[in-house]
């Protein structure tokens, strides 16, 4: 999985206890830090063959920096990858539903407020991606 | 950019304005003359160096909120609102304008006239240009400052000043290892070396202009000798260029002994080394920052920990304080929410006004101790810049000699660990390549030591983690769960 | 009712029962040995003398609310709404009530009922009656005390006893000066003289019910001295009976100097008296009140004086703290507010837990003033019961040797007028009679005139009413507007 | 003027400034501290001729207490004096607007929060024994 803080933001704490959590729970992390573009996470995930990528956004222009985020993983033939975001997403403090909808409207497969427990998001990650493995062994008949 | 050895020669440094400005098209709109006319007009009361200086004289704390929003008529409207309740106003400027994305933040203004609310996590005020910002300066009847996190923050200082902001937060090291990532130190040292010989050119023409290093850095355990040292640097440096008043800062840590003793000795070690390099006609004054890592979510909680930040800075005297919401744990604060942060401030500053704190062993010891050890990062700073500050705090980063937790920039050693001890106080696990004296480091593992026994587990990064969260989850020490 | 000396012989008092349990009909279900029974059926968990000696070994702060609505279900609902962030429980009584207006309280909750909404500024436990009131209790799984303000308070203590509460606030001084007018102190005293017996023959049965006499009085600048009196008399006078688990209290005054070295002094002189008198056998807690004077109408304001009670709280380490709510300025705080106030309290009392102040020669010094004032009235006290404490402090009230600012009671002589010093600590203005030695007269007059001289104006009543409305009004000391 | 709090109340700390400000105002004020019936009340001002009673109530009971006190004076014949009321009056925190309407349907002149300024009252006090006694005048032509 590759992990990252979009766009221009530079929250760097949230990063490094993520990365161990994910690296704890057995998952192969490549971590791109802060300040990462669209196009470095998706480099990253076509280098590494990952199977899920996992944005944070804390400073508050998450809904600029990750509108389109998943076209782009089509435009790059990766469109099937699991994309997770999670942190402070919009400016202000909004409803966690009315978030939720916005960003998986964007094409989120997961969407995740700071107050998640961290082990909840490292448990729907297993689950995806094992459902996800199955389904493309269904579909793609590897 | 390359780094100066001293103040800049004022030919040189107009050459480099000529570039500096052609940066976006309202930079073109900067006259320097008209600037410092415009300065001239501002009554006294709107001067930050001013209010500054009468409140480090009367002891006063002065109280100020960040506040900034896209659009400038609802810049003024917020400010305005939260003007009666706070001494000192500020401008927090946006992300993208920290980083020169001028071209996103002008997306971010047109997107947020569209959504009828700010997207921008701040105030572009590059893009708004000065006319714009003037209507803002003149709509208040406060000092107004710049706070932003900007490592190449030249134009964004240009426009400023000319609009009439009397204060600048930042510095070279400070507005770049916590903010950036690749900006290089050089880069970022030589770009404030530029906005401080740009104040120092509005002090000799008489126009008084405050300048606030960023004490907090990452504000996250950060011991005070870390900030200490970066603050004492960024104020040789702005006095270098002719910067007279200088309000170093620091981040509430959360041990009352440790947060009063971290101010005492700032304001000591800010005379001795600025005297010591020869300056005399300065004005120092200080602020604390209300603690700057993560915060509970619960409202009531969150007052609580705003409130702490206000008895911290009560109890240790600082000029000024910068104050938290109970909005702070989710996103940018409703004006309301930011004026309750303001009361909830004013009024324990207010109970606390006529009460002192006794000086204890224990808080001059700890007064002591921080001194001891940013002299050692200090001066082996300066040994490695052989006379030149700027290159001095080049090659300490270079060699490890300084080190920010938790700092984002590549800049940055990041070997250095820090860890709370068992009555909360910041020390250090793993000092990395700091050169701290064996006998201190020996101070710092005994007291470690002592929580890991009491709770009877290894000092570690979880123990770190802890204590990442520990003020969010409800506790000052990290405790095991 | 008329004084006893010493412990009432058990007989006298199983008379003495028969006439207050007729007092209403309720009275009639309380059977002793049924009371014993099912105390003893209740887990220690449950039992609040237990909770409170645990906290005391282990330098615990624990939380506690004030809370009480008009119904039953209603009651449970709110407390079982705030046993999750409080360590111990509350059931306010109403003020019909507590003047055993049993008729008034009755139409009290008739008209709630009518009204969907308590009309009662408390819980009318006696009206309520055991097996309604047991239904409290077993609805929670946290120690509950009866909080109220009553001067004959014989029928709520047989009802609440039977019914499992494990704690009950007040005494025949403190239950009567600041809350009654006409009720003479030697018919209030006598009749808490009965409420510690009966406290005294359920620990003789082995059943743990914890006393906690009211420590704050008038909440409205009552110096240390004065309420540290009347807590040791209560004291003595509930150890007399033979209780033994026993937690004297005092009211925040908002310098924290003066509130640490109160809360050093209340213990001390609390195991000097008590075992002077030859009590050994004692369980000994304490309990400090946040702020208990007017509130600031705005609710962060609110949170800040909340949290600066959980400041003196944590580090004068008291057993529990006794929380208010951002409401307090209006009315009895809905459910919500009430939570916040514990939130707010939990996130300092946690962040200061771990944190220690040192001792400074300032605060011994008020430590040994406190002490000094408090042996003056308790000495005078003591010689004028000639061996008869109860006779005592009825003496004492009648010769102004005990004096409390702004009680509304006749008994209260009323001469003595406080008013803070300088730097907010609570000082003697007028002595009336109270016989505090001359040299101590002279510490009080020096430093009120210190702030006189420097407010520039005569210490007077006008001083007197800008510190009553000081903390309303944002500040600790009232000065000059 | 007649002051007190009535009921069984014993809140009495703002009684005292109470009588401070009106005393210092000018009125002649009789303080009838705290826990005062409607019936004692009304005694003193018959006893001293009062042209006003002044009632306040802190401790939340105030609806209940205050209930019939202008029905009870108009039985005891003082139907015109002007009656205020003022304090924390009803339990809980309830909007201004509402509690005022209330009072005033008791039949209360005036009805103040506590965050009125007290020169506010003794303004309108003034103002109304003024505009009482034009109209008394012009009425029962003294
Ligand atoms: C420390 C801090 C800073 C430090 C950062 C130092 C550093 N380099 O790391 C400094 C002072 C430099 C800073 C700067 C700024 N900050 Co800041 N900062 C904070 C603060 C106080 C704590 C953040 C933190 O470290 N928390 C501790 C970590 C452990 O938690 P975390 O970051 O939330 O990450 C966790 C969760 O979010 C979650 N998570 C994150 N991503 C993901 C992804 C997935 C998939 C999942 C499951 C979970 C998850 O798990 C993480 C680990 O537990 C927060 C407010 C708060 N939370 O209390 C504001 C906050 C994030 N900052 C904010 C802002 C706006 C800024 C600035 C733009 C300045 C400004 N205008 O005020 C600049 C940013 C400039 C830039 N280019 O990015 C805002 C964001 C506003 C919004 N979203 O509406 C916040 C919320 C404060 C506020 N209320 O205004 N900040
Ligand atoms: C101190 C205090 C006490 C002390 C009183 C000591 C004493 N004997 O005086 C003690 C601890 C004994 C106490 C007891 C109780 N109290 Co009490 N107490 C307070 C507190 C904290 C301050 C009151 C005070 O002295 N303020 C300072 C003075 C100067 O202001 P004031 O009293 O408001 O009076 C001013 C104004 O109201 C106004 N005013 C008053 N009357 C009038 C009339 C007119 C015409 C005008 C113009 C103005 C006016 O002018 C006054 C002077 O400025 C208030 C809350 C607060 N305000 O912060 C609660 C409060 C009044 N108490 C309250 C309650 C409920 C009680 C109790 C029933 C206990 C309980 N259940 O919690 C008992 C009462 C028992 C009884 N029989 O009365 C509630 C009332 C609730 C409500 N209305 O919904 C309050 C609001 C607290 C709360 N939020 O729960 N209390």
């Amino acid at each position: 999985m590759v992990l990252g803080v979009i766009g221009a933001d530079c929250h760097a704490v949230g990063n490094k206890i993520l990365e161990r959590v994910f690296s704890d729970a057995g998952f192969n992390v490549v971590n791109l830090g802060v300040m990462v573009s669209q196009d470095e996470y998706i480099d990253a995930a076509i280098e590494t063959g990952a199977e899920a990528i996992i944005v944070s956004s804390l400073y508050g222009h998450g809904e600029i920096d990750c509108q389109g985020f998943r076209e782009r993983c089509v435009e790059r033939g990766i469109e099937d990858i699991i994309l997770y975001v999670g942190g402070n997403l919009v400016v202000g403090k909004a409803p966690h539903e009315e978030i939720i909808t916005k960003f998986k409207a964007m094409g989120y497969d997961r969407v995740f407020t700071p107050d998640t427990p961290l082990e909840e998001c490292v448990n729907y990650l297993k689950k995806d991606i094992e459902s996800h493995r199955a389904e493309n062994g269904k579909n793609h008949q590897y | 950019m390359k780094l100066f050895q001293g103040k800049i020669p004022e030919n040189e440094f107009m050459q480099m304005r000529e570039d500096a400005l052609q940066t976006w098209p309202t930079g073109q709109d900067v006259d320097l003359d008209d600037a410092i006319q415009y300065q001239r007009g501002l009554p006294d009361s709107m001067n930050f160096a001013r209010k500054m200086y009468e409140a480090d004289q009367a002891k006063q704390v002065l109280l100020q909120p960040r506040a900034g929003v896209a659009l400038v008529e609802e810049h003024i409207q917020l400010l305005k609102y939260l003007e009666p309740e706070c001494d000192l106003l500020p401008t927090t400027i946006d992300a993208y304008t920290r980083l020169n994305q001028y071209n996103e933040a002008q997306r971010g203004i047109e997107k947020s006239k569209a959504a009828g609310q700010s997207l921008l996590n701040g105030f572009p005020a590059v893009n708004h240009g000065i006319a714009e910002c003037r209507r803002v300066v003149e709509s208040l009847s406060k000092p107004v400052e710049i706070r932003h996190g900007t490592p190449d923050a030249r134009l964004l200082a240009e426009i400023s000043f000319a609009a009439g902001f009397t204060s600048y937060e930042g510095g070279g090291i400070s507005y770049n290892i916590p903010y950036a990532k690749k900006v290089p130190l050089e880069h970022s040292i030589a770009c404030w070396q530029y906005i401080d010989r740009l104040v120092g050119y509005f002090e000799e023409q008489g126009v008084n202009i405050n300048r606030e290093p960023f004490g907090p850095l990452s504000g996250t355990l950060v011991p005070p000798f870390a900030s200490h040292t970066v603050a004492l640097l960024e104020g040789l440096l702005a006095l270098e260029q002719g910067v007279r008043s200088i309000t170093l800062g620091y981040g509430q840590a959360g041990n009352m002994i440790q947060d009063i003793a971290a101010m005492m000795a700032l304001r000591e070690l800010a005379d001795e080394y600025f005297q010591q390099a020869g300056y005399k006609d300065y004005e120092l004054s200080t602020v604390l920052h209300q603690w700057m890592g993560g915060f509970p979510e619960d409202q009531a909680k969150a007052f609580s920990v705003i409130t702490w930040g206000g008895t911290a800075a009560a109890l240790s005297k600082a000029t000024k304080v910068i104050v938290k919401t109970p909005h702070e744990a989710f996103g940018i604060p409703t004006k309301e929410a930011n004026l309750e942060g303001l009361k909830c401030t004013r009024q324990i500053v207010n109970m606390l006004a006529d009460q002192e704190v006794p000086e204890t062993k224990q808080m001059l010891w700890e007064v002591d101790l921080i001194k001891r050890e940013t002299r050692a990062l200090m001066d082996a700073t300066i040994t490695l810049g052989n006379g030149n500050i700027a290159e001095g705090a080049v090659r300490a980063f270079q060699a490890g000699v300084i080190d920010i937790p938790f700092a984002p920039s590549l800049a940055n050693p990041g070997k250095m660990m820090p860890v709370r001890d068992n009555h909360g106080a910041i020390r250090i696990l793993d000092f990395g390549k700091v050169p701290i004296p064996e006998d201190i480091r020996k101070i710092h593992r005994d007291l470690i030591q002592k929580r890991a026994d009491f709770e009877r587990r290894e000092a570690s990064f979880q123990m770190v983690i802890d204590d990442i969260y520990s003020i969010s989850k409800g506790r000052l020490v990290g405790r095991p769960r």
